[in-house]
């Protein structure tokens, strides 16, 4: 057999294509549903969905992608929540540039954690991420400018750009909706990148990695911050959102939530964390008015999850579905 | 007990096993038998079915149905913790030695299940390269010497009847050759030994028969005195 | 009279004292912890919540059957070990072939049901639980007043602690226990039954939780939520310690409930964080623990 | 003139977490106990109950009080422990006009600076448990103040206030020590506080930190010493859980007693005949403030907010929590408290009883006044 | 002499707690020829491997390529100066195509590899030269499958595929042949000598007629120290080597 000139990638990757028009497709109808859903449910309901949907997905960078479990996720969300909150409040910023300062302190803080964190993987990395982000939270409770128990209360939506007034509360679910996209998108964009290949081969075998050349801690870095950096962008969001930044942000049950969201989506598809985070919120408003014990139904849904379906419902799908 | 000799009576006795992994069936219909203090091998190409053998006969292959007796007593259906108790030793392919142990703990995990095994003096004597290493991590030690802690470590505990999975492999010739020196010396005391090879020459040179093995089943059973007769069917059994 | 840093040294000593007994703590969680992640290779997220069972079982039983301290200090950490090994038998077993993430991330929830159930049947305030007879009293040691009954907590945890460290380290179980982690196909093919030994692994490592929330009832109060603040920062001592490691956890802890103690005489503001710093620091300078194996 | 022909009223709590006792689903109980007392029918209009969990998360009650509001009609939301949750639905309250009736949350602020026309601040407050005590205290005699303290904002005020009545009394404040919220051992800020010899010890914190420090202190034998110990923040759910054992020669103020006379011992009988246990200051208050409120809309003749807020704030409170209670421009509810200590176990004579009174306070001592209180609607 | 030494180890030395694994070892290894590094079990090989590549530290010694000290530097720099390593135990990345596992290794010199925001099918320049690689191994009726679907042979090839990619200057192959079928153990051996033309190379090897036929030198190790050197005539005549390691049947 001889090497053919014309060999393509096409067909080295006969399911490529398909992929990527089912992908495609896929996207288009989330997107659809997303910009009529205000019309038929209710919007905080849903910008709280989306703001949780991103939090998982950046989570889910870290974990599906990269492998590396982090417990403490909440630090980043609930950091910029303080950070935008307190900027948008008390200096006035516009709340798209509240929004983004809260970004950029949870990926410098991603930066300090991930230089930490990255020497160790596995439970480790869980482990240390958790005390990392019991830290923040000891911080949030002792800073004068978190406002401790009570939290930054009132925060004024704002106009965005100086034009939009967000406390139009179509304006606002757009403004998210259209957050949420960037994220997601930039995400996929990530995932199947240059970028996104080499921390592919990191996880799977990274001694390997190693010996062809690749410096993994920089690249594993790199992943921690984007994935901190988006946390903060989901935090930020949802700041301006509920115009209130609280302690329970910064909690490292929060942490738990959304590796429950990303586990009952799905680990590692690109839309499991979306489904999940949507399932759960909806859950937990759903549970706030009945009997039930809220944490107990939680923590049957992570035993069940990590018992029967270690994939997530999108995961469970996708393995139904032919590969073809 | 170790009469070295051999007695007409089976120490082993396998007949028509089958063997699953799953939903794949490996073994169809084993049957092979083993005298007291005999030297016995499985020889055949990769994926032959001769580990799969020894792990359903040590109950690690759980799904077996036939026939295993070991001095009489039926092996299917044991736990399969007790099997060993009776009196089986098994050195697996891949050796499997603890990182978390040290070499002597390593040496001296498996425990007693009978009288007669040796002394740690014996073995270092047996295998003086392990001497002095005892605080080492097991698996810092290299191949070689690796798998001389795995079958040392059978021979502390009694078993009478030692299972070796391809002793040889990965190991420089004149490591072979002590492990060779080292598999005559159990047989002169009397050990009943099952061994798997893929390596006929050095098998020969210790081994009093041959079973054949080719895709779960016995193909054939050549005594080591006519294996210079039976040489071409060997090369053709084995695909040399 | 001479002061160190400003604080006579009587005070400090007392202090010191203080904090040795809540290393104790630190130490009895963290060991369990650590047992059960050098065996199972679970981090068991559970742990907290069941300290709390075990605490809120010797009240059960002082309260509806009048079953004394003495007798609870034993039956609780059994029954606490009994649902450990009905834990690991029915959930945990299903998990040891898969990532060990999945043990987190199932004890995790297993923690949110046992306090979320607590919560719901016995309220958040707690239960009180009074100290027993014998322990009642102090002394007056001169620098401090020392209760009693804190005195029996540092002697009972020390001697559980290094009593399981013996058995694990320089026994010939230890070394099953050790083997069967790595390659329990193995261990079994030598003859040791290795399910029941994992099971009896777990109960003991959660009996030892159960063990440390009798000890704990007496002095806080017992109710469902005393687990779940702690638990993070033995996880914490864990990390420091190296994890499963045996000793580690031990030493860890002893000197973390001292060195917290400081903490609480210098800056007691920074008294729950102090722990997270030196994590940190011991992260930077050696990222397997103190007394971790580089893997 | 009733909306949607129905009162619908929205309880609004922590069903699960660390208020559920002093709050959770008793506080639902005492609402409907006051709507009963309507026969569950006002201004001609059927009164409806709703409840949820909060859960502690200011998001999921702010979202979930916007979710009443917006799609189901809830005409006034009440209870809502927790300062956070609170200050969230007194921003939707405010915005989107309607009743919001607090007993649970404690901050000044929802009566202060972030006061609204709409918000009532029923049963007690921060300022009152902790200025309250230490004025009560000084009265006493106890002159000389040590502080342990959370260290978190919630906490430090707690302290200050105390120690701005202690100061302006003229007594003296002999050091603080500054503990981390959720610290489960105590000893050594204990043996701080023991060494400095102050007649009072005065516990800036709340929940599972207050009732830890209070056992503990009974262990290291503070109260046999002479020393006082005052807590800033205590419910009578928390002396039930410490036991009298540990909590006795506690002292601390509280909103309401069950124990009081003949009115809250016949109320509190029949609230335990449904919850099982002896109401506490913020279901009592529950009651009191949906009574109150039922009586606004009576005589308002239908549940427009602003008629009705004007309705409570001109009525008097006139109930078995409060005697001549009023509610001042800023929402706060003026009421009398009391100053008690916990008895000891053989001066108990069964269960739930637990206080000796040591003092009334007037509601003029106790509460802010409300032109100090900075609340923009006081004029 | 010296510059046409590429690689060189002076006095190198490795202590595992009290256990002395690499006992000052001078190694050279010239520039264009197959150097081959034998012993028994437990020699030092693999930690002298180990030791060049800096995936462990040596205790004492020097390392020099092309006469710059890379004693300190760190494995990833090591393999971008083009020194590059395989494993004793095959490494692939199982869960990539083969294609992929191959262009992972293509795709560092592009410079591109931190562009999280570019797409992948920036990488597809790189399937020309990965589908020569992998054909160059005889894997081209695999290239679409994952890695970890191949038999253990197959995935050595890919391995040997994967560091060709980097185009090294000297390779370090750990018992490149272990685990191989005949016919792949005479294809491999081939290609060895084929990739070899224009680079250096240094490997393990137990397979003494592989050895033979491909090496130029072969250096004998024997716990931890230099026995004997030189081409395999000389070394194969040399009684100690005889008894250490090649053991009185293979004379
Ligand atoms: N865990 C397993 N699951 C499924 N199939 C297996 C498993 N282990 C082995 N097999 C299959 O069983 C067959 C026999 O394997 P076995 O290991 O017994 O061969 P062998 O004769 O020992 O070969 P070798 O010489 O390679 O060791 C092979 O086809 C192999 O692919
Ligand atoms: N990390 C380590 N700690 C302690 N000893 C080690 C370590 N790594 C290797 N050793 C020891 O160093 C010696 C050399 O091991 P090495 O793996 O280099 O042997 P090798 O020559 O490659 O053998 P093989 O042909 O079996 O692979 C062995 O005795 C081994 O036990
Ligand atoms: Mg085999
Ligand atoms: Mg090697």
């Amino acid at each position: 057999m001889t090497a053919q000139s014309d060999v393509s990638p096409v067909t080295t990757f006969p399911d490529q294509n398909g992929r990527l028009m089912r992908a495609a497709l896929l996207c288009g109808a989330g997107l659809l549903i997303a910009v009529a859903a205000p019309f038929a449910l209710y919007p905080v309901f849903l910008m709280k969905v989306l703001c949780f949907a991103l939090f998982a997905c950046a989570f889910n960078l870290l974990i599906g992608f990269a492998g590396l479990l982090s417990f403490g996720h909440a630090a980043f969300f609930g950091s910029a929540a303080y950070v935008t909150a307190h900027a948008v409040k008390v200096w006035g910023l516009a709340p798209e540039l509240g929004i983004l300062l809260g970004t950029a302190v949870a990926a410098a803080m991603g930066l300090v954690f991930g230089a930490l964190a990255i020497r160790r993987q596995g439970i480790y990395f869980a482990m240390i991420t958790l005390a990392l982000s019991q830290m923040v939270f000891f911080l949030a409770l002792q800073l004068k400018f978190t406002g401790g128990e009570d939290g930054i209360q009132g925060v004024p939506r704002g106009l965005l750009f100086g034009a939009i007034d967000l406390n139009q509360p179509l304006a606002m679910y757009y403004t998210v909706l259209a957050i949420f996209v960037a994220g997601f998108a930039l995400i996929w964009r990530t995932v199947n990148s240059p970028f996104g290949q080499v921390l592919k081969a990191i996880r799977e075998n990274e001694p390997r990695a190693v010996s062809l050349g690749y410096r993994t801690e920089r690249y594993k870095l790199l992943a921690f911050v984007l994935s901190a950096g988006l946390a903060g962008l989901a935090g930020g969001t949802k700041a301006i959102v509920f115009q209130l930044a609280s302690l329970t942000d910064v909690t490292w049950q929060m942490s738990g939530e959304v590796v429950l969201m990303t586990l009952l989506g799905g680990m590692g598809t690109l839309f499991g964390p979306v489904v999940g985070a949507a399932i759960v919120v909806t859950l937990e408003s759903y549970l706030a008015s009945t009997s039930l014990p809220v944490p107990v139904v939680i923590g049957a849904i992570f035993v069940v999850c990590v018992l029967v379906f270690r994939r997530g419902i999108v995961g469970e799908l996708l393995a139904r579905l032919p590969r073809r | 007990m170790p009469d070295g000799a051999m007695t007409k009576t089976a120490m082993l006795e396998v007949s028509d096993l089958h063997a699953f992994y799953g939903e794949s069936h490996i073994l169809h219909g084993v049957s092979l038998e083993v005298r007291q203090g005999e030297v016995v091998t499985l020889l055949g190409r990769n994926g032959a079915g001769k580990t799969t053998t020894m792990r359903a006969i040590m109950g690690i292959v759980s799904k077996r149905s036939g026939s295993i007796r070991f001095q009489g007593k039926e092996l299917i259906g044991m736990a399969q913790h007790r099997i060993p108790r009776l009196g089986i030793g098994y050195v697996p392919e891949e050796r499997g030695i603890f990182s978390s142990l040290n070499v002597d703990e390593n040496l001296t995990l498996p425990p007693v299940v009978k009288e007669g095994g040796m002394t740690v003096e014996q073995i270092y004597e047996l295998f003086p390269n392990l001497k002095g290493r005892g605080t080492t991590q097991g698996t810092r030690l290299s191949g070689g010497e690796q798998q001389m802690l795995a079958i040392a470590r059978i021979l502390r505990t009694g078993a009478n009847l030692i299972l070796l999975d391809e002793p040889t492999e990965g190991l420089a010739p004149v490591i072979i050759e002590q492990i060779g020196v080292a598999v005559r010396a159990l047989k002169a005391r009397g050990f009943t030994i099952v061994l798997v090879e893929q390596n006929f020459r050095f098998a020969s040179t210790i081994a009093d028969r041959h079973y054949v093995m080719e895709e779960g089943h016995v193909v054939d059973m050549i005594p080591n005195d006519q294996l210079d007769r039976n040489m071409d069917k060997l090369h053709a059994y084995l695909g040399v | 009279m001479s002061t160190i840093l400003g604080i006579p040294p009587q005070a400090l000593f007392g202090q010191l004292l203080l904090g040795l007994i809540n290393g104790s703590f630190y130490a009895l969680l963290s060991l369990g912890l650590a047992v059960i992640f050098g065996m199972l290779n679970v981090v068991n997220m559970a742990h907290g919540a069941l300290y709390m069972v075990g605490a809120f079982v010797a009240w059960l039983l002082l309260t509806y059957l009048g079953i004394n301290y003495w007798i609870a200090l034993i039956l609780s950490p059994i029954v606490v070990g009994a649902i450990g090994l009905v834990l690991e038998r029915t959930m945990l077993r299903r998990l040891y072939k898969v990532d060990h993430l999945y043990g987190l991330l199932l004890t995790f929830g297993l923690a949110l049901i046992f306090e979320g159930a607590f919560r719901h049947f016995y309220g958040v305030s707690g239960q009180p639980y009074p100290i027993p007879e014998m322990l009642r009293g102090g002394q007056n040691l001169g620098f401090m007043f020392l209760p009693n009954y804190r005195g029996w907590v540092v002697v009972a945890s020390l001697v559980v602690c290094f009593g399981t460290w013996y058995a694990i380290e320089r026994t010939r179980l230890g070394a099953y226990l050790r083997a069967a982690t790595e390659n329990p196909t193995l261990v079994q093919a030598f003859g040791i039954n290795v399910p029941v030994m994992v099971s009896m692994t777990y109960a003991f490592g959660v009996a030892l939780a159960g063990f440390a929330g009798v000890l704990a009832a007496p002095i806080y109060q017992v109710s469902p939520l005393m687990g779940s603040n702690l638990i993070i920062v033995v996880f914490a001592v864990v990390v420091i310690g190296g994890m499963g490691s045996i000793l580690g956890a031990i030493v860890t802890g002893l000197s973390l409930g001292l060195l917290e103690g400081l903490t609480k005489v210098f800056y007691p503001e920074a008294s729950n964080i102090v722990v997270f710093v030196i994590m940190a620091v011991v992260l930077m300078i050696k990222p397997a623990g103190l007394f971790g194996r580089e893997r | 003139q009733v909306s949607n022909n129905t009162v619908k009223i929205g309880v609004l709590n922590d069903r699960s977490g660390i208020y559920a006792d002093l709050a959770g689903e008793g506080s639902a109980i005492a609402a409907r106990m006051a709507a009963e007392e309507f026969g569950n029918k006002v201004a001609g209009a059927p009164i409806e109950i709703v409840v949820a969990d909060h859960q502690n998360k200011a998001d999921i009650a702010a979202s979930k009080a916007r979710e009443w509001v917006d799609a189901e009609n809830v005409d006034v939301i009440a209870d809502v422990p927790n300062s956070a949750a609170a200050l969230a639905v007194q921003g939707i309250t405010r915005d989107k006009k309607r009743i919001f009736l607090m007993s649970g949350p404690g901050a000044t602020a929802l009566t202060g600076a972030q006061c609204s026309p709409y918000g009532f601040q029923w049963a007690y407050d921060n300022y009152a448990m902790a200025a309250g005590t230490g004025r009560a205290l000084m009265e006493q005699g106890k002159k000389s103040w040590y502080f342990v303290t959370a260290d978190y904002a919630f906490g430090q005020s707690l302290e200050e206030e105390t120690t701005k009545m202690v100061k302006q009394l003229g007594g003296t404040v002999a050091g603080s020590v500054r503990h981390p919220l959720g610290t489960a051992d105590f000893s050594s800020f204990l043996l701080q506080a023991q060494a400095s010899q102050a007649q009072v010890i005065g516990l800036a914190n709340a929940g599972a930190d207050a009732t830890n420090a209070v056992k503990q202190a009974a262990e290291f034998g503070i109260t046999q010493g002479g020393q006082s110990l005052a807590g800033l923040l205590l419910f009578i759910t928390d002396i039930h859980a410490l036991g009298l054992q540990a909590a006795q020669g506690l002292m601390f103020t509280e909103g309401f007693y069950w124990d009081l006379d003949d009115q809250t011992r016949e109320w509190s009988k029949k609230f335990e005949a449904k919850a099982g246990k002896k109401p506490t200051m913020v279901q009592a208050g529950v009651y009191s403030a949906v009574r109150h409120y039922l009586k606004a809309v009576e005589a308002a003749g239908g549940d427009d907010p602003d008629k009705v807020a004007a309705k409570m704030r001109e009525l008097p409170v006139q109930d078995m929590f409060a005697k001549n209670g009023k509610v001042a421009a800023n929402g706060r509810m003026f009421h009398d408290m009391y100053l008690v200590r916990v008895k000891k176990p053989n001066e108990s004579r069964g269960a739930w009883d637990y206080y000796e009174i040591v003092k009334t306070i007037p509601a003029e001592q106790a509460y802010l006044d409300p032109a100090k209180s900075g609340c923009p609607l006081v004029k | 002499m010296t510059d046409d030494i590429i690689l060189e180890a002076r006095g190198l030395s490795k202590e595992f707690k009290g256990f002395v694994a690499v006992k000052e070892v001078d190694l050279q290894v010239r520039r264009g020829t197959i150097h081959a590094l034998i012993g028994p079990n437990g020699a030092g090989k693999s930690t002298v491997f180990n030791l060049l590549t800096k995936f462990l530290t040596p205790t004492s010694g020097q390392i020099l390529y092309k006469g710059r000290d890379i004693t300190r530097a760190r494995p990833a720099d090591i393999a971008r100066m083009g020194l590059v390593r395989s494993f004793q135990i095959s490494a692939v990345f199982p869960h990539l195509t083969v294609l992929e596992n191959v262009r992972v290794a293509l795709q560092r010199p592009l410079g591109t590899s931190f562009h999280f925001w570019k797409s992948e099918s920036s990488l597809h320049a790189l399937h020309d030269r990965a589908v020569e690689l992998i054909e160059a191994v005889n894997l081209t009726p695999w290239s679409g499958h994952l890695a970890a679907e191949l038999p253990y042979g197959r995935k050595r090839a890919l391995e040997i595929a994967t560091t060709l990619a980097l185009d090294p200057e000297v390779m370090l192959l750990d018992e490149p042949l272990a685990g191989m079928g005949h016919e792949d153990i005479e294809r491999t051996a081939q290609l060895i000598k084929r990739v070899a033309a224009d680079r250096t190379v240094l490997m393990v090897e137990h397979n003494l007629s592989v050895v033979a036929h491909l090496s130029d030198t072969i250096t004998v190790l024997r716990r931890g120290e230099i026995l004997a050197e030189g081409p395999y005539e000389v070394v194969s005549k040399n009684a100690q080597v005889m008894e250490a390691y090649m053991g009185t049947g293979h004379a």
